[in-house]
């Protein structure tokens, strides 16, 4: 066990599959000498070389074409994508290719692409540097879809993401990389080393895809979320003295149902919250799933708590951030006796 | 807002529609052995003329000239010319089952059988193609069955594809055939990738992957060339230029202004523009980017200058958008005719090998169908298990798709 | 009045706004000389000349980007994009840039385009042909997206679209091109002219965005829909005799969320219906909406009726299809007593 | 799998990494005055040279020399090192300012501000421009008031942006400068469909746009460059080829096996490469292709050939990953002193006049900073109404944006 940021973490998990499979590659914009503007990779170019960590042209599109090629050819590629505000130039090769070539041949083919992605808010980045578009890709057949919220998780499940034959998109919650944030931006930052998920097996490990973690176990409510508003949620639920029962999904697509059923069931109340602007947004999903499986247990309206349904503007990044504030209020009017 | 003023707007110029009389004047010719052809490792900028000139081997008299003659065996030759006929039987009667109903849908590739056929033969088994929907020749080339072929156009029980694809979306992993895509171009720097991984695996196989010269306009098409330039690919990358993609002639595609074959240079990338109808011309040029790709030497962009002779598939009648009798007029003329002329000339072939030829495949292509529609066709017969839909969308199945199987069986009984 | 199917509906559209407004051009891949592979625009390069109908070269990305410098440039840009299937190579032009360029302007700038676009099922049109994606729309802020059911509405809604000064994606349900389809793809098809919504006015009207229809008032459940499964709707629930009221949404953003509301309050039952892939459609943001604004009015779960979690196949295009057995099926389970 | 062999995939050389000497050699030059002027309707294929040499103007001496000299009043040239020195001054005091913690971000186009600088003098005012994040001088030249620049930079209560765009991302819809978009590229096509909206309409202003070099392998590149050749388009496209994306050299962008330049004529386009640090050679070759433009000519694609003498923005550290003191190095040198140099020359300016000017300007920036903040800045002072995060979205704000924002004052009450 070592201590670990998210970055570190993540940085351990290409290290250990780059030294056990030698189909493993790495590309990327800036990932290859500089290691990445968030240096997630760096220092691998160095130790594994050129030809395994490899930088790219600055075109996602083309990233992602060729790692699908590479991947039908038996490699393994770990593609980066800068920022997630930028993977829409990839959109056509990801929607029509990547998530539909083992369909499409009947298993003949398949493409093992794992698609590394910064995303969500917080840092100041503007409306191109904060959004995180996790949902759309949760409506395309044949893509997993992972958001790690701790150290632990992102390795594990990075480890299992690039083992696995189907794509995976991997999106990385750049507010945590060094340390979780519950939402206040004027407290002093806290590093993952005062975390119990900061302290990572330094060796292989993997965290499977589908299974969320109860990070708290309540009665009063379910709060159902992944990526930053695990913490943002915690804190909320801690300063109002609520008995939540906390669910960090951790992988969307595949979705762990039972998980989030058996808990609603026992509650009665949820909520749910992720930073994704609201509309058609994948708390939509997460609410028609359970208004299916759970309608007679609902004691109450299932609220979700989200980002507003405009861009991230650099200005008002606070108001637009689903804060304790919004999780707070979503969480008294759920508890509020009918 | 006013628009007072007359556009200023330029329009590429399209030389013959409906009514017009058909005008190929457009169209770059060298004579047949006037090219030269440069050393394996030449460099792209060096030999800029390529892109501009079109190589040809086969005159007007059917002699095999100059230094791009590929000095093919005649029992290479008569192969190519049985693939490509092959592939023209083949289609004729696959366009004639879809009009009676018997598949939904199909594309031909006639009088560009040169193409895959020529370029195909001129690959090793090992080499991975991604080709466009119009490049069955290049199954046949790789000993794709008609019977395996067939059974994908009719979805049927013993479809490749389990029923999940439009009738031409082939693949074969044992043939090293990707899967095509009915999205265009995307297959490009795909093609372009599996490149970069063997050339990481230190493997001496190459990737040839095809699109047509309408579908160059698609981000995919830059994506492969700046890949393969920077990377160096072995890879060699085919615009088949059939001078129309559905109604839009190739001058919208940018083939006004510039041949399809410059965009090479302008990458860096050697590009070359070849007869396409020319059945030795195309192998020898294929050869030669083929080993420039396996020496190390880098990409070659190939511009194959054809005609689509039919209609671009059976949605559309080309009577509507271009001139009737274009074809006929096609100064490149036909490639079986053509390789024909060149194996009677040299005294391989004759009329009546060619007419017992065409009379055996044509009875192939009979047999063939006869048993494939044995599994099942569009309306009759066999169907396959709809379970099979659910399949493959992800390696194990999920829970979701489970339930949703479950579903689906319930409402069908 | 005159009988139009929705083809002719929208090519008398697009007629009537190049004759009104010289600012309007049109632009797509074979759209010009051709009229467009479904016909859409046939006669309008004669009439208005080739630089007011413009084929463009097949770069769906190329042509959305030019379409934004257009309009930025006083024009008012109706592009085609051939299928629904093909929308994705402009993927990063619609979102990045089309939806956002009056907010990153603070208004100073603004994008006028229309984009068309064939989407859904039922032709034999295979995975890439078939495609429904206008959830992944409604998900990015600052665009509008329709989609009409019917002749009348077509035209009436393209013209609000053309003129209205926000970006909308128009998406047409080729299935009802030529007639309205109940789901039955063995039964005669059935022509528009036989249908009162294939009685279309001539001139120059408009139907406005973000007003649902009810298109039968009802008592015992709501369905709401939209496109092709108008009409399957409308017909599982005759043939159940069931009472619904049906609710053709028309556009999905912006949404008629009290005509949706008023009704599941009234009748406290709910069906919705789609084409699309259940996962994260838009059935999805239309359920958790309702359960948000009707929850104590519900007397069962909100049913939702879609397409399979898979690409559209070939082969079992009947039994991918949501038709009249899956709507079946959920309005007897909403109806089930408790 | 086995990787058993050695790989064969090639890339690109990086001359030089940190601890490394600098090394330019890789830099085609040509000498001043070298290069041939062609007529402004010449064909692209008839000029391709241009796309392989170096358009320069000013020689070693400072002397203006060769048929590129656009032989500018000297007021002109001092407007020009007015503008190029206000752009430094504001550079250098916003990046300070940035690393004081007023400002979130910022981007320096320290060595680059010719590009910007002469290519806006030499276009009309009603031409219009679609920039990247580097272009500063187009806002200066246009008269963009600093203040108005300053305070979108700080996101007060007079931001252009009302608060929602990165530092940097301008727009002036009366100067003609289009919203700047921090994904890399998209601007580029958007430029040619303007330009093609003008010639429909009949106008004759043009287009013109600035990509980096690393940003070129966006598709965006490429569409434009197609539109732009098939409807021959009034637009200039610029790749400011400064050697470096972030940490990545250009060489990636496929700059190694060809110019940027080169791209143009692969489809059909003038493609040029100038001297991106010669005022006069970027003024004159600018005042050509807007020429062409205008005339109907068609597009020009024009690589200009610089240096990022600072870091890629305030978030990156350039010592880890290039050589420390590559930009003394770079052989094309410094556009300010070059201006300075010839104007001192032809006996139009002293070392006096500069003094003062620069003084004159670093007071000017001082001031309208000081002004700027009154308006508030990130840390402290007046703040923008939340509310505004709600408009703009669309025309009209709708429902459901009216009750978030209703919610989102609950929450902040
Ligand atoms: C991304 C995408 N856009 C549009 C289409 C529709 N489409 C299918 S084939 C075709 C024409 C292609 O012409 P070309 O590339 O010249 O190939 P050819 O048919 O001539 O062989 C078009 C527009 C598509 N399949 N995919
Ligand atoms: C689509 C997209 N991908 C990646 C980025 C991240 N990014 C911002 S600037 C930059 C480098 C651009 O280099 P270049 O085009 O040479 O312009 P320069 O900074 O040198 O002026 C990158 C990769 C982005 N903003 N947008
Ligand atoms: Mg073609
Ligand atoms: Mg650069």
């Amino acid at each position: 066990m070592a201590s670990m940021n998210m970055i570190q973490a993540l940085n351990s998990a290409m290290d250990i599959m780059l030294g056990r499979d030698p189909a493993v590659v790495l590309m990327g914009e800036d990932i290859g000498y500089f290691g990445g503007v968030f240096r997630a990779t760096e220092g691998l170019q160095r130790k594994y070389g050129e030809h395994r960590v490899l930088d790219t042209p600055i075109a996602e599109g083309g990233i992602v074409a060729t790692a699908i090629g590479m991947s039908v050819n038996g490699l393994r590629p770990v593609a980066e994508i800068q920022f997630a505000d930028y993977i829409y130039p990839a959109f056509d090769q990801i929607c029509s290719e990547l998530a539909r070539i083992r369909y499409r041949s009947a298993g003949e083919f398949f493409a093992p692409v794992t698609i590394r992605t910064p995303c969500g808010g917080g840092i100041r980045g503007g409306q191109t540097h904060s959004q995180s578009p996790e949902g759309i890709f949760t409506h395309v057949s044949g893509i997993k879809v992972v958001m790690p919220s701790n150290p632990y998780d992102a390795k594990g499940l990075l480890i299992t993401s690039i083992e696995d034959d189907d794509p995976v998109i991997f999106f990385e919650p750049k507010r945590l990389y060094n340390g979780p944030f519950d939402g206040d931006p004027n407290k002093p930052a806290v590093p993952w080393s005062t975390h119990p998920k900061g302290q990572v097996d330094e060796g292989y490990y993997k965290v499977a895809l589908g299974k969320a973690e109860i990070v708290r176990s309540g009665s009063q409510v379910t709060i159902i979320t992944y990526g930053t508003m695990v913490y943002v949620a915690a804190a909320a639920a801690a300063a109002m003295n609520i008995d939540a029962e906390i669910i960090d999904l951790r992988s969307l697509v595949p979705l762990d149902v039972d998980t989030i059923a058996t808990s609603v069931k026992k509650t009665g109340r949820c909520v749910i919250a992720h930073e994704a602007t609201r509309f058609s947004g994948f708390g939509a999903e997460i609410l028609s799933i359970i208004q299916e499986e759970c309608f007679w247990d609902l004691e109450a309206p299932i609220q979700r708590v989200t980002g507003w349904d405009t861009p991230y503007p650099h200005a008002f990044e606070w108001e637009y951030f689903p804060g304790q504030a919004r999780v707070s209020r979503a969480l008294q009017s759920v508890l509020e006796p009918a | 807002m006013r628009m007072s003023k007359q556009s200023r707007l330029h329009l590429p110029r399209v030389p013959a529609r409906p009514g017009e009389a058909p005008d190929f004047s457009y169209v770059q010719l060298s004579a047949a052995g006037a090219v030269p052809r440069p050393e394996i490792n030449a460099r792209s900028r060096d030999m800029m003329s390529l892109s501009v000139d079109l190589v040809r081997v086969l005159d007007d008299a059917g002699e095999a000239v100059g230094p791009w003659n590929p000095h093919l065996d005649p029992d290479e030759l008569q192969v190519g010319l049985r693939h490509m006929m092959l592939t023209r039987a083949f289609d004729d009667r696959m366009q004639r089952m879809q009009r009676a109903g018997k598949i939904s849908f199909y594309i031909r590739s006639s009088g560009e059988e040169a193409v895959s056929v020529a370029q195909c033969m001129a690959l090793r088994p090992g080499d991975m193609l991604f080709p466009s929907y119009r490049n069955q020749g290049l199954q046949i080339v790789r000993g794709i069955a008609l019977l395996d072929l067939m059974c994908q156009l009719l979805s049927n029980t013993r479809d490749m594809c389990k029923g999940r694809q439009l009738p031409v979306m082939y693949h074969s992993k044992p043939g090293n055939v990707f899967s095509i895509s009915g999205n265009l171009a995307t297959q490009f720097p795909q093609a372009v990738g599996w490149a970069m991984a063997a050339a990481i695996k230190g493997e001496d196989h190459l990737a040839a992957s095809w699109i047509g010269e309408g579908s160059s306009a698609e981000a995919d098409f830059h994506h492969a060339l700046l890949f393969a330039s920077v990377y160096q690919a072995p890879v060699i990358l085919n615009v088949v230029n059939n001078q129309w993609a559905i109604s839009t002639f190739q001058g919208y595609a940018g083939g006004e202004q510039r041949s399809f074959a410059a965009r090479g240079p302008g990458y860096g990338i050697a590009g070359i523009r070849v007869d396409g109808n020319d059945f030795l011309a195309v192998y020898a040029v294929t050869q030669w980017a083929a080993e420039r790709a396996r020496t190390g030497a880098g990409p070659t962009l190939i511009e194959l200058v054809t005609y689509r002779a039919a209609a671009h598939s059976t949605s559309d009648d080309p009577a509507r958008y271009r001139a009737k009798d274009d074809a006929e007029h096609w100064p490149l003329g036909d490639p079986i005719l053509r390789l024909k002329k060149h194996l009677m000339k040299i005294g391989e072939w004759s009329e009546a090998r060619h007419q017992a030829l065409s009379a055996e495949l044509e009875a192939l292509v009979a047999s063939s169908w006869k048993e494939a529609t044995t599994f099942g066709t569009l309306s009759e017969g066999p169907r396959l298990n709809a379970d099979l839909m659910f399949e493959d969308v992800f390696k194990e199945m999920p829970q979701n798709l489970k339930r949703q199987q479950a579903l689906m069986r319930a409402e069908r009984s």
